[in-house]
């Protein structure tokens, strides 16, 4: 597209010759993001460490406030299970839902997108009426007949959510194609014979990979915001510790001891924020939208 | 903040003041005397008034016919009486039946019914309909009854106000469920020929209660009026009761607390919010009214499963558990050890001197290695699963704290959450499970509540809330299958201690508590919890206390 | 025209069907039966009452009977009996059908409204005090649980405050009619009207500013601007109706997320709508009911999406339907 | 040459960064009087569009004027504050585009769009202006300018938005007209239209152009006079015919060098939209230098042929010469190449 040249003459070519990940770092909310998330990934991390022992122990008495006993600084549960160390080996487990569910809806939604936008025809339609099926489904009404089926347990809430949450990706990763199976480089590797698998992998999704690496902080942060619902219903894994488990553990007790289910709400909170500010700050940096101010 | 909710609730009020005065005048005309509304409210206690009570979940019909789930109960007690109603020590007191007999033989029991009494329509209500009734539901679709009146061969209507039950062996529990939902009486002009299941007035019923149904607006409430033509003069108080469905425990627990909800049955609110609530001099928490059910939670073992097969493991883990502590934690002390499967409340029953197990921890361990069970590197002995009722936090939570139990003694327990027609399906159809947690009402009888849950007959049907644990024991089958019939009630008692030694001996299913369930509900309400099993009764004695005021 | 409304019909009639399959088989593979549940319910039953109940609910057809009837049923636009509710399943729903559709749209018109008011004032001000705080105000609601605001707003406006109702649809102990009833209803609407449409409040005003924010960037707001247009005009009249239609594709998408946030909502706040019925339907296994409501709100979505497309061509003169 | 309508004096514009402001324009002055067409030359990157905006007080951040004036009719618009500088844009300044498609608002009609340029400055009523839209659409020659103005941007052609772009500039008869390239994006035939029509305006209104382009070709039959830039400085300025006859600075004679046909406008040269692919000129080697790598001396000395340590270390001072200056060290000798 033809520009006049003060468009194409912005800093951008002379100024910001920095890496993608220097840009990112140099946006303040994009910073808190990865400082948050950091902060969240060495607590799931060091679980052990600082926690050791199984967090599902009735180890305290029960509806100790933060600060009543020094052992358990957040205080303890309904069962006097100590929050603190729900809060660190639920950071895993959150992380996990969040990260495996995310990943079950970029195989999915990247695999659909690609075939449908890289063949088109009869296949992209078919693929985007299933797509259009999923979308007019409401899908948190679908995550919940999933989970109530298949019975609450961290594989199955996983599994659903992720069944359930890449339609969007689909249109996305399809338009991207479509953009790029038309671009010169796509058309050359088909005049040479390249094979359609090559081509996918090889010259459309990479350069499709920005807006999906933007979805993909998302789709983590909404599998997060998906489980502790899906908890606040009655359906988490009581094997394990999760986030949302434990602010559904706790609003029982919401009126008397508010801190049961605001510490991990907090937590909640906080990782999501984290994941979007970081999504929102490589949307700017991969899009090549520049200093905005 | 407290001034405020006092006026807004006295604006309330003086509605329902205007509404009961225009209530009186319309009940002029059929011969009450009319009060006005300064002399009501001079009075301690008033006439009038509407009472919102909580309803949850909703229920699936109003009848109480084919459906036995607390909801419709509740409502339905309302609507229909029953022969008898229960005191707090459930003994039978006159409601439709004025007076009754057993004859001596145990194979004779006669009713003599209150005349006058007349159906919400308009009908007079008749021993035909308790003859219809015993005859088409309490024998048939029942799901209760079906057992206790399968003796009754013939019912015998001299007169209108007369039924004779002939049986051909005796049954002695008949006289335990004969309240408005335990044998309802339904109008027989109403239902004779029609498919009952699907009978259209099961979900607007006509009994002849204390209050008519009026409307069933689904997902948000049901309505009840008063009944002007009442049989008990001058009852009931309230003009009104509406039914609420709040589905959410905090919601609930709100609109209690801002007195938008006067009446709250059957643990309404979480635990710790009833200890909160219960400080608040506007609330009453009160655990009466329940004497009827008596209900038990109870750890179903399945004995095929290859380490609960031994009743040495069995035994130990009901050794590992500490019932106390489970009562304390989890139940927040609204309920208290169980010994035996029947409860302490059915005194007569209940047997003290029994094979107990305390909570030792050093026991367990032992029996588990005397059962070859031995503790492997990790300190565990084996893995089972367990199933959880999943009727809300409070079983989830005890599942939770038996895995912690059952941790200590080497035992690794995998809790498996789903919703109940899962349940249901995986321990009593599939029996795909190794040990669940469920609750059983007893009712006054063992035979209505208790040996289901032990009766080999049982297996093999797919029957919910029956033999979970697969036992089969031919001495507890004949003691129970005599104990049905026998009239004696002093040789029952003994069958029923005998039966209560074997299968706890056996404990193919630990009992663990004694549950209390408990109602919340207005300072300045009266007459709430009159009976025994207030909460599947009517409320015809309930009545708001004014406390004079300037407006 | 005439070959959209034939494409969107053909839409509709693949999306219903592939509602009825997936549905209809993933709902048989749940374990356990309505019969089940309203055996266990009842505290008690005997086998012979269990069968009467299959059989009256037609559960001892063979499976794909059961399919083929139920979707002979829909073809003459009848959803069915709920056996368990004992009422026709489009009379249940049709019960139900305005109190979602009040709450969803007036939580729909909340968000757009504010959000997109939030997003444009943030975009106009982008890089200020005020442009930081909408932002960070639309994250936080953004990244907190639905039912965690309801509760909150429960506690502070109805139990601290005493300001609005704790839930429910309408005062019914006080036998309201004609304005006062209105009136009563629109008090119960607040807190979960705002409740559901926070989060989607958040996304509106971020999707707003960003969408402004682009537009500024066009070639044509420099137009306007070298033609001598007031910087507020060309906010109004330029930059918001051009930042306006990638909400309304996302308004069109979202749809469906909401009526599954309704289930939240409508659970906290004792809403009597379609999203509580179709969760309490789907554990009591009352299948006939469950697929009406996921059939009537996949209908639903598709008629507002054909009106998304509507009115994506006033807003945009360059999209013509066909 | 009269008072001039414009006059242009040492402005300055550069970037603000983070590691502190980059000159993109240096020192510029210039000036145009009424009915007369300026030529501001130069390859992309040269700050010739920068400049354009910057007479209208629409640099875009981070770009910011640094230094100078721009008097329009005597009054310094730099110094104006954006409310005041708004009722000179549209009203005795305007500016046409070089992207017709994307320059005008996609959901609102061309007439609508005219006429606020009308509305926004002058307190007629929408009737009048609609009637002075319709005249100024017939105008710039738009056939059936009442079924033309209730019509979307999209609907048109590209010469035809450009046409509309022309009469929204003209809406307010400004006294100059600032048109960035804007026959860039046009085929050749509609372009030589386009061209006529801002001529055949400009004399009849006795509007002034500063017209802006990357193509001398495109202009020589039209301008006045020609300004080159480089690198953001003005390298020469000259009478048109003089330039093309005799030009002074190595860098104009590379670009003359670069018109496939030398002097004369160009003929039909071919389909397809002209411009892009030429941008760069291939005669001379070396691109421009980055803003940031700016040589201390003449910022064309590196692909200068006839450099020398003198052009590397100082920058030549504008000096007059033949019919205006020219900013070259070997400027006399020149000629001898």
């Amino acid at each position: 597209m033809a520009r006049t040249d003060t468009a194409s003459l912005p800093p951008t070519r002379t100024d910001f010759r920095d890496r993608a990940v220097g840009r990112l770092l140099r946006r303040p909310s994009a910073l808190v993001g990865l400082i948050l998330l950091a902060g969240i990934l060495a607590m799931a991390a060091f679980a052990d460490v600082a926690f050791p022992g199984d967090p599902l122990d009735m180890a305290g008495s029960p509806l100790l406030r933060p600060g009543d006993a020094a052992e358990f600084p957040l205080g303890t549960d309904m069962m006097g299970r100590d929050l603190a160390s729900g809060i660190f080996h639920g950071a895993r487990v959150s992380l996990l839902i969040g990260g495996v569910a995310a990943l079950v809806s970029l195989v999915i939604g990247i695999g659909i997108g690609a075939l449908s936008g890289y063949y088109g025809g009869r296949v992209d339609r078919a693929l985007m009426r299933v797509t259009e099926l999923f979308q007019t489904i409401p899908p948190f009404l679908f995550t919940l007949a999933l989970v109530a089926i298949l019975q609450p347990s961290i594989a199955t809430i996983t599994t659903a959510i992720g069944i359930t949450s890449w339609s969007g990706l689909a249109r996305l990763v399809r338009a991207e194609v479509l953009r790029l199976r038309n671009s010169e480089l796509a058309q050359a590797s088909i005049i040479l014979g390249a094979s359609d698998a090559r081509i996918i992998f090889l010259h459309i999704l990479p350069n499709a990979l920005a807006p999906v690496i933007v979805s993909a902080s998302i789709l983590v942060a909404t599998a997060i915001l998906t489980e502790s619902s899906l908890s606040f219903l009655g359906l988490g894994d009581p094997n394990v510790v999760s986030w949302g488990g434990m602010v559904g553990a706790g609003r029982e007790t919401i009126r008397t001891d508010p801190h049961v289910a605001a510490i991990p709400g907090v937590a909640i909170v906080i990782a999501v924020l984290a994941l979007n500010l970081l999504g929102d700050g490589l949307n700017d940096v991969l899009n090549g939208k520049g200093e905005r101010r | 903040m407290m001034g405020r909710d006092r006026q807004v609730a006295g604006g309330i009020r003086r509605r329902m003041v205007v509404a009961a005065a225009m209530m009186m005048t319309a009940a002029a005309a059929v011969g009450v005397l009319p009060l006005s509304a300064g002399n009501a409210a001079a009075q301690e206690a008033r006439k009038g008034g509407t009472l919102s009570i909580i309803l949850q979940p909703e229920p699936v019909t109003l009848t109480p016919s084919t459906n036995m789930a607390q909801p419709t109960q509740v409502v339905a007690g309302n609507i229909f009486d029953g022969l008898v109603a229960y005191d707090f020590d459930l003994k039978p007191k006159p409601a439709l039946a004025e007076r009754w007999e057993v004859a001596p033989d145990g194979l004779t029991i006669t009713f003599h019914l209150r005349s006058g009494v007349k159906w919400h329509d308009g009908k007079p209500f008749s021993a035909a309909d308790v003859k219809w009734s015993l005859e088409n539901i309490w024998k048939t679709i029942h799901p209760r009854n079906k057992s206790l009146f399968e003796n009754v061969t013939q019912v015998d209507t001299p007169d209108d106000s007369t039924v004779i039950l002939r049986l051909s062996k005796p049954s002695l529990p008949i006289l335990s469920v004969l309240n408005g939902v335990g044998a309802p009486i339904l109008p027989k002009h109403l239902y004779e020929g029609t498919d009952i299941l699907n009978n259209p007035y099961n979900n607007k019923p006509v009994g002849t209660g204390p209050f008519v149904f009026k409307e069933w607006k689904r997902g948000e409430y049901v309505e009840l009026a008063r009944n002007p033509d009442y049989w008990e003069a001058g009852k009931p108080y309230l003009d009104r009761l509406l039914f609420r469905i709040i589905p959410d425990a905090a919601a609930r627990a709100a609109a209690i607390e801002k007195g938008e909800i006067q009446y709250a049955p059957y643990n309404p609110v979480p635990f710790r919010d009833a200890e909160r609530l219960s400080k608040l001099p506007r609330l009453k928490v009160d655990t009466r009214g329940y004497e009827w059910l008596s209900p038990l939670l109870y750890l179903d073992f399945n004995v095929e499963n290859q380490y609960l097969k031994d009743v040495r493991v069995r035994r130990a883990i009901a050794h590992a558990i500490d019932r106390a502590a489970l009562a304390k934690i989890v139940w927040f002390g609204y309920a208290k050890p169980a010994i035996s499967p029947v409860p302490s409340s059915l005194v007569t029953f209940h047997n003290t001197k029994l094979p107990q197990y305390p909570f030792d921890v050093k026991k367990a361990e032992a029996l588990l290695d005397e059962a070859g069970f031995k503790r492997d590197a990790n300190g565990v002995r084996f893995t089972l699963t367990h199933d959880f009722l999943p009727y809300g936090d409070d079983y989830r939570r005890t599942g939770e704290f038996l895995k912690q139990a059952l941790k200590r003694v080497g035992i690794e327990v995998t809790i498996r959450s789903q919703d109940s027609a899962a349940f249901i399906k995986r321990v009593y159809v599939d029996r795909d499970f190794d040990f669940a947690i469920s609750y059983n009402n007893a009712f006054p009888d063992p035979q209505i509540g208790v040996v289901r849950a032990f009766w080999s007959g049982w297996l093999g049907t797919g029957t919910p809330w029956t033999n979970g644990s697969g036992y089969r024991n031919a001495r507890a089958d004949a003691l129970i299958q005599e104990a049905g019939v026998e009239g004696d009630p002093a040789k029952r008692i003994a069958e029923f201690n005998e039966f209560q030694d074997i299968v706890l001996g056996d404990v193919p299913s630990l009992p663990l508590l004694e549950l209390n369930f408990f109602s919340v509900y207005s300072a300045d309400l009266q007459g709430i919890v009159e009976q025994g099993d207030q909460v599947y009764s009517s409320l015809k004695n309930a009545r708001f206390v004014d406390a004079p005021k300037a407006n | 025209m005439l070959t959209y409304l034939r494409r969107s019909a053909a839409q509709l009639v693949f999306v219903l069907l592939g509602i009825a399959l997936i549905n209809f088989f993933l709902l048989h593979l749940a374990p356990g039966d309505a019969a089940q549940v309203l055996a266990g319910e009842s505290g008690a039953a005997t086998p012979e009452y269990m069968e009467a109940l299959r059989r009256q609910f037609g559960l001892d057809q063979p499976l794909y009977i059961q399919f083929l009837r139920y979707l002979g049923n829909l073809a003459t636009f009848d959803l069915g009996y709920s056996f368990r509710q004992s009422l026709p399943v489009s009379e249940l729903i049709l019960q139900r059908l305005p109190a979602t559709l009040l709450l969803m749209g007036t939580a729909i018109g909340f968000a757009l409204v504010a959000g997109c008011s939030l997003g444009f004032l943030a975009a106009r001000r982008a890089g200020k005090l005020t442009d930081t705080v909408i932002s960070i105000v639309a994250l936080l609601f953004y990244a907190t649980p639905v039912f965690w605001v309801g509760i909150m707003l429960i506690v502070v406006f109805s139990v601290i405050l005493d300001w609005l109702p704790v839930g429910g649809m309408t005062s019914v102990e006080a036998n309201l009619g004609g304005l006062a009833l209105v009136g009563d209803v629109a008090l119960h609407l607040v807190l979960p009207a705002v409740t559901l449409g926070l989060f989607y409040l958040a996304i509106y005003a971020r999707l707003m500013r960003a969408a402004m924010l682009e537009v500024y960037g066009q070639d044509f707001v420099r137009t306007a601007r070298a033609k001598g247009v007031r910087l507020r005009r060309i906010a109004w009249r330029h930059v918001l109706r051009n930042a306006l239609l990638p909400i309304v594709t996302t308004l069109g998408v979202q749809l469906g997320s909401i009526l599954g946030g309704a289930v939240l909502v409508e659970t906290v706040f004792s809403w009597p709508g379609l999203g509580r019925l179709a969760f309490s339907a789907l554990f009591q296994r009352d299948l006939n009911l469950l697929l009406g409501i996921l059939f009537c709100s996949s209908v639903v979505v598709v008629l507002v999406n054909i009106a998304v497309d509507l009115v994506y061509t006033l807003l945009d003169p360059r999209i013509e339907l066909g | 040459m009269s008072d001039p309508v414009l006059a242009v004096d040492g402005l300055s514009i550069a970037f603000q960064t983070r590691r502190g402001p980059l000159p993109a324009v240096r020192d510029l002055s210039f000036s145009v009087g009424r009915g007369e067409m300026l030529a501001i030359v130069g390859e992309s990157g040269c700050g010739k569009s920068l400049t354009a905006l910057a007479l209208l007080g629409l640099v875009p951040p981070p770009g910011r004027v640094t230094g100078g004036t721009v008097r329009l009719e005597g009054r310094d618009l730099l110094a104006l504050d954006e409310a005041a500088l708004r009722h000179v844009r549209g009203a005795r300044i305007s500016m046409i585009f070089q992207e017709p498609m994307t320059a005008l608002n996609p959901v609102l009609t061309v007439g609508e769009q005219i006429m606020e340029a009308i509305l926004e400055h002058e307190p007629v009523s929408r009737k009048a202006a609609r009637e002075r839209t319709l005249a100024l659409l017939e105008r710039v020659r738009i056939p059936d300018p009442a079924r033309r103005f209730a019509e979307y941007p999209h609907r048109m052609s590209g010469g035809m938005r450009q046409r509309v772009m022309i009469a929204m500039a003209l809406a307010g008869a400004p006294a100059v007209l600032v048109a960035d390239e804007p026959t860039t994006a046009l085929d050749v035939t509609i372009q030589a239209q386009i061209l006529s029509l801002i001529d055949e305006l400009r004399r009849e209104q006795g509007t002034a152009v500063v017209f802006i382009t990357h193509d001398l070709g495109v202009v020589s039959r039209y301008v006045d006079r020609v300004l080159v830039m480089y690198a953001g400085r003005k390298v020469e300025e000259r009478d048109t015919r003089d330039l093309f006859a005799d030009p002074f600075h190595p860098y104009t004679k590379g670009l003359i060098a670069a018109q496939p046909r030398g002097l004369a406008a160009r003929p039909q040269a071919g389909p397809g939209p002209a411009g892009v692919a030429r941008e760069r000129l291939t005669e001379i080697p070396g691109t421009v230098p980055a803003l940031a790598a700016m040589p201390p001396g003449c910022a064309f000395a590196p692909r200068c042929p006839l450099a020398d340590d003198r052009c590397v270390r100082t920058v030549p001072p504008p000096r007059p010469a033949g019919s205006g200056l020219v900013a070259c060290h070997h400027a006399g000798e020149s000629h001898a190449i």
